[in-house]
């Protein structure tokens, strides 16, 4: 709406996994730019010569949080270490194997020294949206989730969550990257351009999502 | 005793309606009448694959149908045997295992010898590991009608069962039929469009047609007495003839007939119809006796001078026309048609018992 | 190679497809005999589970089974644990999803069969059970075997609902089909490449010998 | 002429092996057999719906099969009209599309006309909006039969066509069929095992047995004169008897015979075999002439005295048991049966012509 | 609501299950009536599809047509675009993966006609293809049915593979399916709810309709 508004241009977006958008890309998809929820997968693309190496931009950084329905009696003054709480059984989180926020769930919970004792009660959705379902559903007791999921309208008024440092795991950076094969690269260019903007960055916290450091936004 | 007592109406179509009561006592019962008469419905009817609208079937004490009471005992408790028309061999099981199915309650060796012996008897021994679209349609009948009997039914409903058979094997297994309800005496309806059956088997003979029951009895009786038109057509009297009667003779109870259209006279044996009434005869080709000079002092009275307009040979049978002012369809055998020298053009003389004259409407 | 999934994806296929044909087959019968004239309305509401996308009735599964639910308290209430995240769960939500593959051939099959054989049979004394077993169910067969293949490997292969309520738990919940998707995901192509390889071997085997010796033997053609 | 020629080897099964050699003349032929000779194979080989193992069929001119050359028309290209001994009718059309199907080539009107005019001859008409389900199976019969008669084929194979219909339905049809042939001249093949369709309707007939052709002419020649005791059975020569050589006498072109275990002598005609060789002997038990008293001044040779053993009707025929020694099986007319006041126990005697004495193998 | 996906989606469905009995009519013919004696491995591979993940087969389909595969490549200089990511892409990616759904059930169907009619059909004259179509194909009808509904839903439900060919493309290749996959995992309930209702009711209509207009008319039972 605001870039519209901005430029008269209209953006349509298309979600998904960052690892299935990867693979398309891979193999001809007709998308402008990507914007991805690890920076893993933009930096493959560069050295496949996919995408404009010049045009990657580090928009924000993921941030996660320990989220559990209300009415569960779950401390939040405990942090997570309320996850050695018998009554809770199981825990959500993306798959580690290929979800960024379900990798720095389990560095947040290794470096908790949680992660043994909570192993057996993981359960993995294949985003962080799901893990998230998967708590919301009343299926699993607590989850990592992304924070910005935790303040979205939908999880906002059902759920408490407690903010687990950025410290705790290795940062998850979101980036976008103009697509080589797109045939509007200076229309992508421009919506990277806006996203630039501050107005649009400190929108982005107000979602979830923290300012990357500056430094490496300005590559 | 256990007699099949039906009175049943079942609506097949909006123009046919099946309307029966039947007794079917032990032994063997000839249900018989034309194509589409109703003798596959009734078997269905009775058998509990098609519920009568109302009426009531019972076998002695047993209700197995009524309408009032609401009784409807389904087929597989009915304990009725019945080869189906279309004969319905399982296709996807061995002769002997189509044989076998009604066995189940029985031992493994029971079973096999109770098999052995009723294939045996239908011939069908060699033929008991094929299945049946292996077999010829002869045969199919054969390992049908063993399947049913060898169940050992309380009723026996067969559906024109040996159609598609020779005449030797027809006689082999009627005969075997006989035989084995001699032990048995459980009622057998058996449905058949062939007089020859009617005679070979039946103790008794039904003859349907358009769904009712258009007369019933001993098959010397129904089949050659008729008392219709289309039941003596329908058992081979060849010869119905319009008459008005002449003159009664109370005291030989007897009357006088002259056949439309002739000054032939007949004498019949008395029936409804006054002086110069109509009726019908009806005279089987196979009772006139045939002369090649007039015949003498016999008792016959009634004596026909013609000639031999058409001859031809069906089978065991010679077919004559004879002309005699109304046209007389013959039977003789074909050793009679040679002593007698019998051709085309030849005078010959009818000799008709007064007996073998029947008065149907 | 992931034995592990490899196992627990047959077990589970093996299982909903032996459940599917004991639910499947009265079903398909009730269809096929039932002079109701609202069996066609229950016919089309057997194949709606279909329409919607795997994930998608996955997660109203998942909504149905949770702790919130009646259902979920219930089972909960029995057995000490929910029904999410289990290889029961699991089996459920796959009987609800291929159910209307194992009904609809079996239905179809049915339907075919010669109404005079099944007369023949209760005239021979069978009860609507035996006839069934003996007469319709051979007579069907190879509805029923399309039946449990379509169910069997369709299983096999279910992605989205076991990902929906399964969790992903390794040697509980992660079938196959999942394993290969996370190889995939993390960019392991050997690995996808060779589970994907095994399961299409096995499923070839399996489904080989199931049609080699079914092919319906009654009716080899004369000539 | 179209004559249906066909030389075929099959192999039904290890102890079935079909090998016939036949011509099919315009006009109706006759196959005939007991069930499981082979006749439904002959006419599945003829349609190209079983591929002979070797042999040539041909119809006129053209090649249907040659094993030879490779040739194998397939059946939809044949021309040939069957009826199906189980019929086949399409169950999903209704008999009028039943009818109509092998019509495509025409347009609406001829069609509609043609099947209404078929109909009607086999008095189906009220009948062509109903499905086979719907129909008794005389009507089925009738349909199948109307179904292929309206393609006008170039051959016709009709597998027992008539077998679940009333003998005058029967006569009806066998009358019609003739009369369609009468204008078409095709070579129609009718397999039946009913003396009585060969004789109405057969002008020649093939005779079968375990795949091979046993006999094979005018029916009166064949089922008349029988060389072989199968035949003989086959074809209603109820007596077989076992009989000795005693003398030839050629200018007479006969041979006087004794009975096996009786004095009883039969002159027959003159076959192989020297005096006091075996022979078997085959008569017909309607051919026997029946006399209450010894006949005097006629021209038969054998005359055998016996007594009655046992009496018993069937159809139109009365059933004799007469002992002579050896037992003889006559039959004759109930008119002739009165008549003569048989009863078991009189004297009776037998008059055999020679001509009608079979010399069997 | 979402009406350019479902708008979408029964186009997909409807040209996809058309195809599909285009196709599946003759392989199942040749299943049937082949008498060569490895027809059942043939049997077999039609049914693999199924045993893989759709987002796996989705995958391989995905390479197969991609641009950098001789496929995708041959397909873009005929056509002057990839096949990947269009709606073609779809089609063929949904008609490879619903085959077996189309084909077994008509199979089996077919193995189940009593073959003297075909015969009879056959010496009054008609073509393999009349007898095909007048004889063969309407005794098959419950079976034919059951694959074209079983194609139809499983089109319009299916997810994986579409959301891995197609690439999500709103009016393209987003399908109601993804459509209310998006609207669960963006957490929009009732969008989806609704979506998954109305795609419900419509599937509902379609099938009721099609099974109450095809109950084999000729099998009245005769009571
Ligand atoms: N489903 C049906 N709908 C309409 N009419 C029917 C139906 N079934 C049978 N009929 C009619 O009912 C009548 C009696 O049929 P049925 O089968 O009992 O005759 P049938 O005496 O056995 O004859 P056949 O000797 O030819 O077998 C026939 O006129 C037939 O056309
Ligand atoms: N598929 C088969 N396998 C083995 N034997 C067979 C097969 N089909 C037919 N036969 C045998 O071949 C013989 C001839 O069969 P066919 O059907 O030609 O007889 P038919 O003369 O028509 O007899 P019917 O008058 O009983 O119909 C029979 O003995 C039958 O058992
Ligand atoms: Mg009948
Ligand atoms: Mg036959």
């Amino acid at each position: 709406g605001q870039f519209q508004r901005a430029t008269g241009r209209t953006v349509s977006a298309t979600y998904g996994s960052s690892g299935n958008f990867y693979t398309q890309i891979q193999h001809g998809a007709p998308f402008d730019l990507f914007l991805s929820a690890d920076i893993d997968y933009p930096n493959r693309l560069i050295t496949e010569r996919l995408v404009e190496p010049d045009s990657l931009f580090r928009y924000a950084t993921g941030r996660i949080v320990l989220w559990w329905r209300k009415g569960r009696a779950l401390d939040p003054t405990r942090g997570l270490d309320a996850l050695r709480d018998p009554r809770v059984r199981r825990i959500a989180i993306a798959n580690p194997d290929h979800a960024p926020y379900g990798r720095a769930a389990v560095a947040a919970l290794r470096k908790a020294h949680l992660l043994e004792q909570v192993q057996a009660k993981l359960v993995r959705g294949e985003n962080v949206a799901q893990a998230a379902q998967f708590v919301e559903s009343g299926n699993a007791d607590a989850g990592i989730i992304a924070l910005s999921l935790a303040l979205s309208p939908a999880l906002r008024t059902s759920g408490s969550y407690y903010e687990i440092p950025a410290t705790e795991h290795p940062p998850i950076v979101q980036a976008a990257v103009v697509v080589s094969a797109s045939r509007q690269k200076s229309a992508a260019r421009e919506f990277l351009r806006f996203l630039r903007a501050p107005e649009v960055m400190s929108l982005m916290a107000t979602f979830g999502f923290v300012r990357p450091p500056s430094d490496e936004a300005a590559k | 005793m256990t007699t099949l007592r039906a009175v049943i109406r079942a609506r097949v179509s909006a123009d046919f309606l099946l309307d029966v009561d039947l007794a079917v006592e032990p032994g063997i019962t000839m249900l018989f009448g034309a194509s589409g008469s109703g003798k596959t419905t009734v078997l269905r009817c009775l058998a509990g694959l098609r519920t009568p609208e109302s009426g009531r079937i019972t076998i002695g004490d047993r209700v197995l149908f009524a309408a009032d009471t609401g009784v409807d005992v389904p087929p597989q408790q009915r304990n009725v045997g019945y080869v189906f028309q279309q004969l319905a061999l399982f296709p996807h099981l061995t002769v002997e295992q189509n044989i076998h199915y009604g066995l189940s309650a029985l031992d493994q060796d029971t079973r096999r010898a109770r098999s052995r012996e009723i294939a045996a008897s239908f011939r069908i021994e060699p033929l008991l590991q094929r299945r049946p679209d292996q077999l010829s349609g002869g045969e199919r009948q054969r390992a049908a009608l063993a399947r049913s009997l060898v169940t050992n039914p309380q009723v026996l409903l067969l559906d024109e069962p040996l159609s598609a058979l020779d005449h030797a094997s027809q006689s082999r297994i009627i005969e075997d039929l006989r035989n084995w309800n001699a032990a048995r005496g459980i009622p057998i309806l058996y449905v058949t469009h062939s007089h020859r059956e009617v005679f070979a088997l039946g103790a008794r003979v039904i003859v349907l047609e358009r769904g009712t029951v258009l007369a019933d009895g001993l098959p010397e009786h129904v089949l050659e007495a008729p008392e219709q038109e289309s039941l003596a057509r329908l058992t081979g009297h060849e010869n119905v003839l319009d008459a008005v009667v002449e003159s009664i003779r109370p005291d030989a109870a007897t009357m006088q007939c002259r056949l439309s259209r002739s000054d032939v006279e007949l004498e019949v044996p008395r029936a409804k119809g006054e002086p110069g009434s109509s009726v019908r005869i009806a005279i089987r080709a196979g009772d006139i006796l045939l002369a090649t000079e007039p015949p003498r002092g016999i008792s016959a009275r009634n004596v026909i001078a013609g000639t031999i307009g058409a001859l031809r040979r069906e089978g065991a049978t010679v077919i004559l026309q004879v002309d005699t002012g109304v046209p007389f369809e013959v039977h003789v055998t074909p050793g009679a048609s040679e002593s007698l020298g019998l051709a085309v053009g030849r005078p010959v003389w009818l000799v008709i018992k007064t007996h073998s004259c029947r008065t149907v409407v | 190679m992931d034995w592990q999934a490899i196992g627990l994806s047959v077990r589970l296929a093996t299982l909903v497809c032996a459940i599917l044909l004991i639910l499947g087959l009265p079903i398909a019968y009730w269809l096929t005999f039932s002079r109701r004239r609202w069996t066609f309305l229950v016919e089309s509401v057997v194949a709606l589970p279909l329409v919607l996308p795997p994930t998608v009735l996955g997660f109203y599964v998942l909504m149905a089974i949770g702790a919130r639910s009646p259902v979920g308290r219930a089972w909960e209430h029995w057995t000490g644990h929910g029904l999410a995240f289990t290889f029961e769960g699991l089996v459920l939500a796959s009987i609800l999803y291929s159910l209307p593959f194992a009904v609809q051939p079996i239905a179809a099959a049915f339907s075919q069969v010669d109404v005079s054989l099944l007369e023949a049979s209760a005239l021979l004394g069978s009860s609507r059970w035996r006839t069934f077993t003996r007469v319709l169910a051979p007579l069907s067969l190879q509805g029923i075997i399309t039946g449990a293949v379509l169910s069997f490997a369709h299983t096999l292969g279910e992605f989205g609902v076991v990902l929906m309520v399964g969790g992903n738990l390794p040697g509980v919940t992660r079938t196959v089909s999942i394993a290969i998707y996370d190889q995939v995901q993390g960019f392991d192509y050997a690995a996808a490449n060779a589970t994907a390889l095994l399961l299409l071997v096995f499923s070839f085997a399996v489904l080989s010998v199931v049609y080699g010796l079914t092919r319906k033997p009654w009716s080899v053609t004369r000539s």
